[in-house]
């Protein structure tokens, strides 16, 4: 019941904002958020079993949710939802009059994320991503910044596509299996390669995968702050946990089959995108590219998993899946907040920020060092468990395999990312004020508690990685 | 006595349907339009009943197809009901009800 | 108990940095004093056997991968363990009243007190993971040290530049570890097994190579060796007990520990004929003579000080590099000492100068601030290797290590070149006239100040003789008197040469009669650098980034929605003419085509 | 049905069909318009189809036709002014259904039925096989068996097709849920002709539409001026 609750409550809300004042809505979203987010804790610990309400019998799809299928995978994710939830309704400025839309759109995108992440049933494991699309183009559409249509349309229709071509994987898979159940997933009997292929092209897509990455740098840019926390830091982390539950589990020697296309794809990632966001020149730019690149080091333990069958590759992908998250989510609530206080995201507009806002300056350091993965924070343990796992089983009388090349080309990234996110830095925060950030005032309390937030859970899971890694069974 | 056949109720019954098409294609009236489409359908409540009087279930016609003209006649009253208060409404909006001039769908 | 040595500097960082904040400066210095204080008690501790080493802790443990967090206690932890904690407390207690007016003093201090718990963690890493942690982290509070007075363009510059250049070795080192884990079977270094490690083959050999050279980039890295060494004299833009604890005494060293630590896992009989270690002792002999020639005119007084720390360095690395990490760590245990000294000295000439570097400037220091500058007089002997000093003896190590290779004469030139530029500082900034205001009017420095100094000095004379406290590996064993033969007359002799060389050349000059443009612009490396960076990296990065927005937004999005526009715009042109006739038409040859398919084809 | 009544009525609802094509006077086209049904609503009777064929005339060329020539009466609709059809529609309304007649033929040259004949013994049989659940003395039984009380005194010559009880039996038995639904239908049909011919806040462009549409009103139907001007009045505030 539990389980099904954490579905409930958002929609509720969603229902209560619909049709309560707007001065209320984000009150109600607030205790939604927090409601989740305890709801969460509670199913987690007492071991709450999952629900299954039969909505078509045949082909038989059912309304199934659990946290405890597919290997503990579940519960990190919806631990990574409801957290980044919170932090999202608690950023951003809410334009005046919108609140009905702004809010509704957070829960929305909340309620297709955890539902995508806690059904086992393939149809609706689709459904509800499918649902978190909409408030994500309203959003992008109705309240991005600069060129927002174009954005939102670029945005949706490369999702769509993305989903489309998921669909037609997924269909062939229940084609073959017979059943949307996901507990039911085994290694296809023929096709596995076609499935592969689509899976690894849609699922790809929702994951920015070069070359179907260009989407996802300005929909971040234009989206606001909390629709890309959301998106950046949750829902894109579908196609990843696809790929893992679904992927993996029906076609592995399709996956093996394309596992030189995979490598490539993903070093492209890495050092391809990692080069051009080198050369943004706005922050939040810089930010969406940072994203895309680092869905490489994912990739990469996706491709230590197929290729060697690494023992700890998928907890690799999860944690840091979920680290990436984390931090993605605080950058762009950070640099919402630069952006409200200088009113500009112009890496050469901005400088000296760190004499003015200690605070802010210290969240995005730690933001910042997080996603170079500085250790002690969460995205160290992932990566290099992810390098790890591309060493592990190297048979060194052979010399070097792929997986292992391409595992020591995308530790360059570590340098790439360095050097953008340390150029940034040192050029908005470090250095004398300038015109624009001369009267800027420190973070005030509201506006540091979603990056602190945020900032703790990078930090604990950063020096006790355990505390994720635990859910694994 | 001899009586007509299926096919020729088929056959008129395709032709009415078919100068119903006609009128659709050539008319501009926009209510015109509607009074062909009109006839359009009720060329398919005859080709139904013809089916219907052909197949013979347990001795008697198939009353399946004469209850499907039933609703048809029903939902097509209430169709007439709300396309002419479209057909008003438009009328009010736009003062013209010829279809050359109602070119909102295009872009 | 030991876990104190942790917990204490990282509490006393997150206390300053979350709680007292700039607010209560004044307390957070004294705390990060007192917290390296009893580090240096429970470190001193340590090494008398009062604490035995506590169960390491499972950082994590997930299938086959398991990272611990445990420490190790041998003679060359231990050795090391003592130079963090002593320069540690020292500079602490130095920076009390460096830092004084300071209006960020807290933060420096919880940044003083991250470094020392991220130094321990190096020191203490039982495993290569630990170790690239604390890696990481040492390179963390050094890049926020170095950035202190990040106002200053110049600071923020150099701390970037530390932290990249250090990124680029952790590039290397982190494959390295990689590789080292399979190849030795263990990322733990008591377990490491060196004949897998060797293999078999050539392609034993050259995997073995590899990883030795790729670890050893993280050497390259953060002891600033060839061709990443550039960040370290920029480094000294931070503040001057910083350079003497980290970029002279303890973290650049850190290359050399791994290497030693990592050697001394392997263990010695296997990596003998390894033709990486004549690649590393190379790098080491080629950073040392070219830091030195760099330093003979350098006109900064901490310039010339990091540019001897670099060539020191080098010669350190040259000895790991010749299989004899004994010797190299002998060095870097003396030289922590002396060249701490030499830093703070450096620092309390320019406080009492009033910030004021550029040696042309001072003068006649001996008169004014005698403690001061008859201290840094006894850091420079020791470094200059003038017998009985410490580092004559370790000095004599590395020289004998490499006796009869050419790296020898090499050595040797450094010795002397090492002489040179030390005395020209001497001649020049304490001896001489005053040449400025400022150098005139200043004044001996408060007993925070010199006291460490003092002690700085009878350690640099004397550290040489405790011998349970030099971290100890393999190689040739250490002596801590000198002995007379071959060896104690080459290094006299380069002494006497340097020594000379500088009296001519600088004794009671207010000009530098020498310039070489060339050593003095280091080569001109940074330029080629920033040539590179910019021709390579950033056009790199522009003309990907517009590859990016040209052939993959531009031609395969940017022509696929093109195609789908133009399609449409051609259907929305001829087919959507708004006309509700037209629809009907289309629909009804629709219905003809579809009866026809659906009955005759 | 005889076949030279089946042309009459055939031919009455071409003809009928045709004339609402071509007439240029809307009225004329809805004059039309009720011949073709009438002729078509003699086809379905000649197809035993009694119930249906007097609801095609109650209903289409009755109360919907009305409702037609009310709104064209409403709207005021003269011949179409001066509207010259392009050749090329003129063209594709002749063709597309001449190929559609032509499409058809072969198919209905593969069917070549005749009717299966109702007569009195057919009725009688299918008495027998009616569903058990309608009673003895149901008049379904009664018009079938030509008796007066149902199953016995079966006489061919009395019995009649019970053509609205049968549809009676089905609509209130199978078609029951249907016939609900269309009920609810018929309601949103209401509440939406009531919507839509509700005018709406502000979509009259013109300042005088409200006054022009009075008058128009007013000359077309009999309702008295002063009520619309009032009404007008009042829907101007309202805006």
């Amino acid at each position: 019941m539990l389980t099904l609750a954490l579905i409930l409550i958002p929609l509720l809300a969603v229902a209560a904002i619909f049709f309560c004042a707007p001065a209320l809505a984000r009150k109600i979203t607030l205790g939604a958020a927090s409601a989740n987010l305890l709801l969460a804790i509670l199913a987690i610990t007492t071991h709450c079993s999952g629900v299954s309400l039969n909505v078509l019998e045949s082909p038989s799809i059912a309304l199934s949710l659990n946290i405890f299928e597919n290997k503990g995978i579940s519960i990190v994710m919806l631990i990574l939802s409801v957290v980044v939830t919170l932090a999202a309704v608690l950023s951003g400025n809410c334009p005046k009059d919108r609140e009905k839309l702004w809010f509704s759109s957070i829960l929305l995108i909340s309620v297709g994320a955890i539902g995508a992440f806690i059904s086992t049933d393939m149809f609706f494991f689709f459904a509800f991503h499918e649902l978190a699309l909409i408030p994500t183009f309203l959003m992008i559409g109705i309240l991005g910044r600069g060129d927002r249509k174009e954005v939102a349309w670029k945005t949706t229709i490369y999702l769509a596509f993305g989903s489309i071509v998921l669909l037609a994987g997924l269909l062939l898979i229940v084609n073959q299996i017979g059943t949307f159940d996901m507990t039911k997933l085994e290694p296809l009997a023929k096709y596995q390669n076609e499935v592969a292929l689509l899976l690894i092209i849609g699922f790809g897509t929702l994951v920015s995968l070069f070359p179907f990455h260009s989407w996802a740098a300005p929909a971040y840019a234009s989206a606001p702050a909390p629709i890309s926390m959301l998106h950046a830091g949750v829902l894109k982390k579908f196609g990843l946990y696809g790929l893992i539950v679904v992927g993996y589990k029906v076609a592995p020697d399709g996956m093996a089959h394309w596992l030189p296309l995979l490598l490539v794809l993903l070093l492209c990632n890495i050092i391809w995108v990692g080069l051009v966001t080198i050369n943004q020149k706005r922050l939040d730019l810089m930010l969406g590219n940072s994203s895309v690149m680092h869905m490489g080091y994912i990739f990469l333990a996706i491709a230590a998993l197929i290729d060697n069958g690494s023992t700890f590759a998928t907890e690799a992908a999860v944690l840091l899946m979920f680290a990436h998250g984390i931090s993605i989510a605080m950058s762009f609530c950070l640099a919402d907040r630069i952006e409200a206080k200088t009113g500009s995201l112009e890496i050469n507009q901005l400088g000296g920020l760190a004499k003015n806002t200690p605070n802010l300056a210290f969240l995005f350091g730690l933001v910042g060092m997080a996603s170079i993965g500085l250790p002690g924070l969460a995205n160290f343990a992932g990566e290099i468990m992810v390098f790890f796992s591309g060493f592990e089983n190297w048979n060194a009388a052979d010399g070097f395999g792929p997986l292992q090349i391409t595992t020591m080309i995308a530790i360059w990234g570590v340098v790439i990312s360095a050097v953008y996110m340390l150029r940034a830095f040192r050029n908005i925060f470090h250095g004398d004020t300038v015109r624009r950030t001369e009267k800027v005032t420190p973070l005030s309390r509201d506006e540091k508690i979603p990056a602190l937030i945020l900032g703790l859970i990078l930090l604990i899971v950063g020096i006790y990685p355990q505390a994720i890694l635990q859910f694994f069974n | 006595m001899a009586t007509a056949s299926l096919t020729e109720y088929l056959f008129f019954s395709g032709l009415l349907f078919a100068i119903g098409l006609a009128g659709v294609i050539l008319r501009r009236n926009i209510i015109v339009i509607f009074m062909c489409l009109e006839m359009m359908l009720a060329a398919a409540s005859l080709t139904l009943v013809a089916f219907s009087r052909q197949r013979i279930v347990d001795g008697l016609p198939d009353y399946d197809g004469q209850m499907l003209v039933f609703f048809i006649i029903t939902v097509a009253a209430a169709e007439v009901a709300v396309g002419l208060a479209i057909i008003v409404a438009l009328y009010r909006a736009r003062k013209t009800i010829s279809t050359d001039d109602l070119t909102s769908l295009k872009n | 108990m030991l876990w104190l040595l942790f917990i204490l500097p990282l509490t006393s960082a997150a206390v300053i940095h979350f709680l007292l904040k700039q607010e209560r400066a004044g307390l957070a210095s004294k705390l990060g004093t007192l917290s390296s204080l009893v580090c240096l008690i429970l470190g001193i501790s340590w090494i008398l056997g009062l604490f035995s080493i506590p169960a390491s802790w499972s950082w994590i443990s997930v299938g086959e991968f398991n990272a611990n967090i445990g420490l190790i206690e041998d003679s060359l932890s231990k050795g090391m363990m003592i130079i963090v904690c002593g320069i540690g407390f020292l500079v602490h207690v130095f920076s009390l009243a460096y830092m004084e007016d300071d209006d960020a003093k807290a933060r420096y201090f919880g940044n003083l007190s991250l470094f020392m718990f991220s130094m321990t963690g190096i020191v203490l890493a039982e495993n290569f993971i630990m170790m690239f942690i604390f890696w990481e982290l040492v390179g963390l509070s050094s890049y926020l040290l170095i950035g202190h007075w990040y106002k200053k363009d110049t600071a923020a510059d150099a701390a970037k530049k530390a932290f990249l250049s250090n990124r680029i070795g952790d590039f290397g080192f982190l494959i390295g570890i990689l590789m080292t884990s399979i190849l030795a079977g263990s990322v733990v270094f008591t377990d490491m097994d060196g004949a897998s490690f060797i293999g078999q083959g050539t392609l034993g050999t050259c995997l073995a190579s590899l990883a030795v050279l790729l670890v050893f980039c993280g050497a390259i890295g953060k002891s600033a060796q060839l061709p990443l060494h550039v960040w370290l004299p920029d480094a000294m833009e931070g503040p001057t007990p910083v350079s003497a604890l980290i970029h002279a005494a303890t973290m650049v060293a850190a290359g050399v520990y791994m290497m030693a630590r990592f050697f001394q896992s392997i263990g010695e009989t296997f990596l003998t004929n390894l033709p990486a270690l004549e690649i590393i002792a190379w790098i080491g002999a080629i950073t040392s003579l070219v830091a030195a020639l760099m330093a003979t005119q350098q006109n900064d007084i901490k310039k010339i000080l990091a540019y001897s720390t670099l060539s020191q360095l080098g010669y350190m690395v040259m000895a790991v590099g010749l299989l004899d990490p004994n010797a190299g760590m002998f060095h870097l245990y003396t030289h922590a000492w002396f060249k701490a000294l030499l830093f703070l000295g450096s620092g309390a000439i320019i406080f009492a100068c009033h910030h004021e570097q550029n040696i042309w400037k001072m003068g006649g220091l001996l008169k004014r601030m005698p403690i001061t500058s008859i201290t840094f007089i006894i850091g420079t002997l020791a470094l200059t290797a003038v017998p009985l000093s410490s580092g004559f003896v370790s000095k004599e190590g590395i020289l004998k290590a490499a006796a009869g290779k050419p790296l020898f004469w090499i050595a040797l030139t450094v010795a002397a070149l090492t002489t040179f530029y030390m005395f020209r500082l001497i001649f020049v900034a304490i001896l001489g006239k005053a040449k400025d205001d400022h150098s005139k009017n200043a004044k001996e420095v408060e007993i925070k100040m010199f006291g460490p100094l003092v002690i700085l000095a009878v350690l640099a004379f004397v550290s040489q003789y405790f011998t349970g406290l030099i971290p100890e590996t393999i190689g040739n064993p250490i002596h801590s008197f000198p002995k007379v033969d071959e060896f104690f007359f080459y290094s006299l002799g380069a002494f006497a040469v340097g020594f000379v060389l500088a009296f001519l050349f600088y004794y009671n000059r207010a000009k530098d009669p020498i310039s070489i443009p060339l050593f003095r612009n280091k080569f001109y490396i940074d330029e080629l650098y920033a040539g590179i960076v910019k021709w390579f990296q950033d056009i790199l990065a522009a003309l990907v980034h517009f590859l990016d927005e040209f052939i993959i937004n531009g031609l395969l999005v940017g022509g696929a929605t093109r195609l789908a526009q133009g399609t449409g715009n051609i259907f929305r042109k001829y087919g959507q003419s708004g006309n509700l006739q037209h629809y009907a038409l289309i629909s009804g040859v629709g219905i003809l085509l579809a009866i026809y398919f659906t009955v005759f084809a | 049905m005889p076949t030279i009544l089946f042309y009459l009525f055939a031919i009455l609802m071409i003809a009928g069909g045709i004339c609402v094509v071509v007439m240029k006077n809307p009225v004329s086209s809805a004059m039309g318009m009720i011949g073709s049904f009438i002729g078509l609503a003699a086809l379905l009777i000649g197809l035993n189809a009694y119930f249906v064929g007097t609801l095609q005339v109650l209903v289409y060329a009755g109360a919907i036709m009305v409702l037609f020539i009310f709104i064209i009466m409403l709207l005021d609709l003269k011949k179409e002014e001066g509207k010259e059809y392009g050749g090329s529609s003129v063209a594709a309304s002749i063709i597309i259904p001449i190929i559609f007649i032509l499409i058809m033929i072969p198919v209905l040259s593969a069917v070549n039925k005749d009717f299966t004949k109702l007569d009195g013994h057919a009725l009688n049989a299918a008495a027998e096989k009616l569903d058990k659940n309608i009673p003895a003395d149901s008049h379904i039984r009664k018009a079938l068996t030509g008796s007066s009380d149902g199953s016995k005194n079966v006489d061919p010559n009395k019995a009649t097709l019970p053509d609205v009880n049968l549809i009676g039996q089905k609509l209130f038995t199978e078609y029951n849920f249907p016939l609900q639904i269309v009920g609810v239908l018929l309601l949103v049909a209401t509440i939406g002709c009531v919507t839509l011919s509700k005018k709406l806040h502000g979509d009259a462009t013109d300042p005088d539409e409200d006054q022009r549409m009075a008058k128009t009103l007013a000359k077309s139907t009999d309702i008295p001026k002063v009520t619309i001007t009032a009404n007008a009045e009042s829907s101007d505030k309202k805006a």
